[in-house]
């Protein structure tokens, strides 16, 4: 009943809206974090390429592209989460600590 | 049946990453939602992966063994500081993965209409971030030059080069079918991505990276659109926005419009604008005399910049905040919303070196406290406490949100030199009568007032 | 390559987040008015109406009950937004005001 | 062709219905939000109406008219404080309207799978909200008794019924053919729907209004699911969560759960539970000592509740507020979250009254300001002054947050006697010996006082 770019055009339209609201009320405090995690969220291109990679009758010239594609944004992903957790840690509520400073 | 069960996996993974962004509100559950992301995009690999049309896993199981092997180490090796560079770095990443699926996905099936808008959509702005994205690495890492670069109708070439872009993407979508044509509009878009960058200085560099990741995140929706598929829309539409939104914090923050950050070479103007050197007189003083100050002082606020997270003192900070509250001085910390090089470059610094953050206090919240603060302790900012932003009109700062420490009764500012911050503009503050300049290294003049007042210290 | 169900599914999640987000962070002042107004909305039930009420080879069973939602929702959509708009039209700033209270 | 042109109508219209609520959001936005919300709607029946199945337009434009011309003396007509029963007259309207179309759409089509199971579920909300709106509009016209009615086992047979209801409808999933079942299933929804209300107060109707706006709204998204259509589920889901949203806050404000504003049959146990009434003194006072006092006092808090819309008080309250301030008196207006009986029940009351609503303070604002004042008016106002709120753990109202009046210097308070309000007990606060009982109907009680200032101001 509705071709795929229409659908995919409501799906965009509310998307985007709930993006835009929910950014919004982030705290300062955590924007360095956010632009971290939607960095990895970006890595989702990783669906498309291992469907690109992944097909059945796929020349070479495309298991190349799709190659090259999953490692990127496998590598986002990866390293795009791990740093946000690790980022992320840092900013765990402590007791008002009087342990003497951690020196690196 | 499997494809429906994928259905679900992926309405599953998309609203998954709807509370990931949702839990990024609030620090107490913000790795919570972390953790929601990495599983929705678990769940989004393993979903696809499921997929009857994906056959061949051998080449797909070697990527993800390298992209863990890749990934790993640079998550866990960059120090914080490096924070931005990184991003930029996975920002090329991703937006590389994204235009060599429209890549790929044009030479396999060479589409029409509307899916073929999208890929193009898909393979120009992913390509175009590719190559802005490396260059904004470049600067931030600073292998390549921090000032802007400019030259002679700069502008009318840069937006040439879009428009050919541009025109032989539209061309393609009324005939797919010419191949010759294809390897030319990447080139242009990647030409274009290095041509964006090179005007703006590195220090916009953070504005520029939110603003990528909201190409990087359309790119991705546009491929949704090529592909079919609705979760690639749903996450990447969440990533523009929020890179969008993010980007105009920045630019808000900074009093500035985004038209000025991206073709405003901001950084060389002003550096060579910098104005005549009236000959005027500093109060300097070393780390025992500053030292004694703060030791008599009741209340301290300090008031960390870019120059904290360049000397990497966060740490020795650290030692500094105990010290003075052992000795019953009260301390809090200031936190300009553009201190720094990115939003809340100064939270993470401070939390890294494990300085409590209730602690920390946002600008509109501290502002009215310099008036009852015996001293302002300035270490590595400066055009975040600049009054020419409050008073002079004609500054190239006028209106950006400032942090009144001039209002304090005595302000110490440590810095290495009288050369100025980021906006490149000198700093009336400096000259105050009240001012004390502590000259040298962060960390190693922070080192000095730590011993002094443990001296002080031992002999009470 | 979707069925409806599972669009439906996508959008409803979106349009639930959505409406979440925007509706919290409505002001308790107008929270009134927003009720009428999403009394209003739901008056969508006039596009099943109408496509129950208008198909071609409809029994007079369907046209009787399809006549009368069309009935209902039209008057609940007409009604709604007339009185929300009644409503906001009180909260227009004014300026400090001292012309004497219009007595009813 | 006209199919596609359908699907772009019906995201426009979708988009305007998000604008329309994100515009909700501040006064200076409002009306365009409603604005939009008609366009929404406008272009949701065009599209309608365009679409090919669309063949026979007599009936529509039929119902079409008698829908106009029902409608516009139901928005112009109606008295403000009579908003409350005409949202759930509407809810009634909206809900049948979906119940209907479920039912039409039964008998035509005898769908299956997912389908069906979506047709169920619009159907059983369609009816319930149906009835149980009519019972909130009997109640709050007070047609039906106020009170909760109550009887042994309410709960038990209550959810025999639902689990009947719902039995009937899994059955009719599994076996859609067994027509026989439907009218049963229909039955059962309706007499659920007015079970579920008559357990609850007449005061608690509101919370349950919008709870029923929240199930109305998901039996439009349902009614989308079983005809495909889109556009209905992003209405009916915004309104669904609209809808919980609003019950949530209002229970929150009342510092009540759900369970107990649904099964908690509220107003009746306490008004049982009064408590002895002990023979304390009140002092009590006429409008001419009241008006003296008004009048030497520099500040003046007045505190609208509940009574003031049932006295139809508010134009008067405006002049009050006209000859106060000719007088040089400060008069501010303290809204409490829950005072009336609806969220926001007092803003519009005072607007309506053309009161500048830079003088209404929300709780938070003004609660401090209380201390300050001379004069605490309280005009219709009894349960959001019951300091027994903040002190009392025992009280049924305790949390519920208040306003502080008894913190004023004097404290004036309008009601027509010593009864109880919405909660049904006692008010400390009119003990007090800075307190003043003006006893009368609120309207002539404001008429009086506004005479003798008027007198006093002509004396001068
Ligand atoms: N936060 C963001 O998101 C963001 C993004 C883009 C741009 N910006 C801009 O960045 C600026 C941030 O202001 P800011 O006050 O934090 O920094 P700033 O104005 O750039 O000043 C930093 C100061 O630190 C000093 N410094 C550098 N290295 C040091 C070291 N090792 N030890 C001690 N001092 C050192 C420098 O003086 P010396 O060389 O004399 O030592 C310099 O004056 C604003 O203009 C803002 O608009 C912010
Ligand atoms: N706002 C909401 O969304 C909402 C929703 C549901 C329930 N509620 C509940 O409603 C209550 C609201 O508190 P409230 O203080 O506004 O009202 P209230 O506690 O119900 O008290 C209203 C008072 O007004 C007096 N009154 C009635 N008619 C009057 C007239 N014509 N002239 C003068 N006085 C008149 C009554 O006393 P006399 O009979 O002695 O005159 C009564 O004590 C709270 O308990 C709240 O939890 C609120």
């Amino acid at each position: 009943m509705l071709t795929d770019l229409e659908v995919g055009l409501y799906i965009f339209m509310l998307a985007t809206f709930l993006g835009l609201e929910i950014i919004r009320r982030v705290s300062p405090l955590l924007h360095t974090p956010l632009m971290s995690l939607t960095n990895a969220i970006s890595a989702i291109a990783v669906v498309g390429s291992i469907l690109i990679t992944g097909a059945a009758h796929a020349s070479t010239l495309t298991r190349t592209l799709g190659f090259i594609a999953v490692t990127a944004s496998m590598t986002n992903a990866v390293s795009g989460y791990l740093i946000t957790d690790r980022m992320l840690k840092m900013f765990k509520t402590r007791k008002p600590a009087n342990r003497p400073g951690a020196a690196q | 049946m499997i494809e429906t069960a994928v259905q679900y996996i992926y309405i599953l993974s998309a609203a998954l990453f709807v509370f990931s962004l949702k839990w990024m509100r609030s620090p107490t559950t913000a790795r919570r939602g972390c953790f929601a992301g990495a599983a929705g995009m678990l769940l989004a690999i393993v979903g696809t992966l499921m997929r009857p049309e994906v056959v061949d896993y051998k080449l797909i199981a070697g990527a993800f063994v390298i992209g863990i092997i890749a990934g790993v180490p640079l998550a866990y090796l960059m120090p914080m500081t490096a924070v931005p560079q990184r991003t930029a770095l996975s920002h090329a990443f991703g937006a590389l993965a994204a235009a060599l699926v429209g890549t790929a996905e044009y030479y396999r099936a060479t589409p029409h209409g509307a899916v073929m808008v999208a890929l193009v959509f898909e393979t120009l702005l992913g390509f175009l971030t590719f190559t802005g994205s490396m260059m904004a690495f470049g600067k931030l890492q600073e292998i390549l030059p921090q000032r802007p670069i400019t030259y002679r109708n700069q502008n009318v070439i840069n937006l040439s080069i879009l428009g050919l872009a541009v025109a032989a993407g539209v061309w393609l979508t009324i005939q797919p079918e010419h191949a010759w044509l294809f390897p030319i509009f990447i080139g242009l878009s990647l030409i274009f991505g290095v041509l964006l960058i090179v005007p703006i200085g590195g220090a916009d560099m953070p504005t520029v990276i939110a603003l990528l990741n909201s190409y990087a995140g359309l790119s991705a929706a546009a491929m949704g659109f090529a592909l079919g598929n609705r979760l690639l829309i749903i996450a990447g539409s969440l990533d523009g926005s929020s890179g969008l939104i993010l980007s105009i914090v920045m630019c808000r923050a900074m009093n500035r419009s985004f038209t000025n950050v991206l073709f405003g070479a901001f950084g060389q103007v002003q550096a060579t604008a910098g104005g005549p050197h009236e000959q005027r007189t500093v109060h300097s003083a070393s780390a025992e005399d500053a030292a004694q100050i703060l030791d008599s002082a009741r209340s301290v606020i300090i008031v960390p910049g870019y120059g904290l997270a360049v000397a990497q003192a966060q740490h020795k900070l650290r030692e500094l905040y105990d010290v003075l509250t052992r000795r019953g001085v009260d301390v809090k910390f200031a936190i300009d919303p553009v201190a720094g090089r990115m939003p809340g470059h100064m939270n993470v610094l401070l939390a890294e070196a494990d300085i409590p953050y209730d602690r920390l206090f946002e600008m509109d919240d501290i502002n009215s406290d310099f008036a009852q603060a015996d001293v302002a302790l300035v270490i590595g900012a400066n055009d975040v406490t600049n009054p020419a932003a409050r008073t002079d009109k004609s500054s190239p700062i006028y209106g950006m949100p400032i942090l009144d420490v001039d209002k304090a009764r005595t302000v110490m500012v440590i810095k290495r030199s009288m050369s100025p911050g980021f906006a490149g503009i000198d700093n009336p503050l400096y000259y105050l009568d009240k001012t004390l300049m502590l000259f040298g290294d962060a960390k190693s003049f922070v080192t000095d007032l730590v011993k002094e007042l443990s001296e002080v210290a031992k002999a009470a």
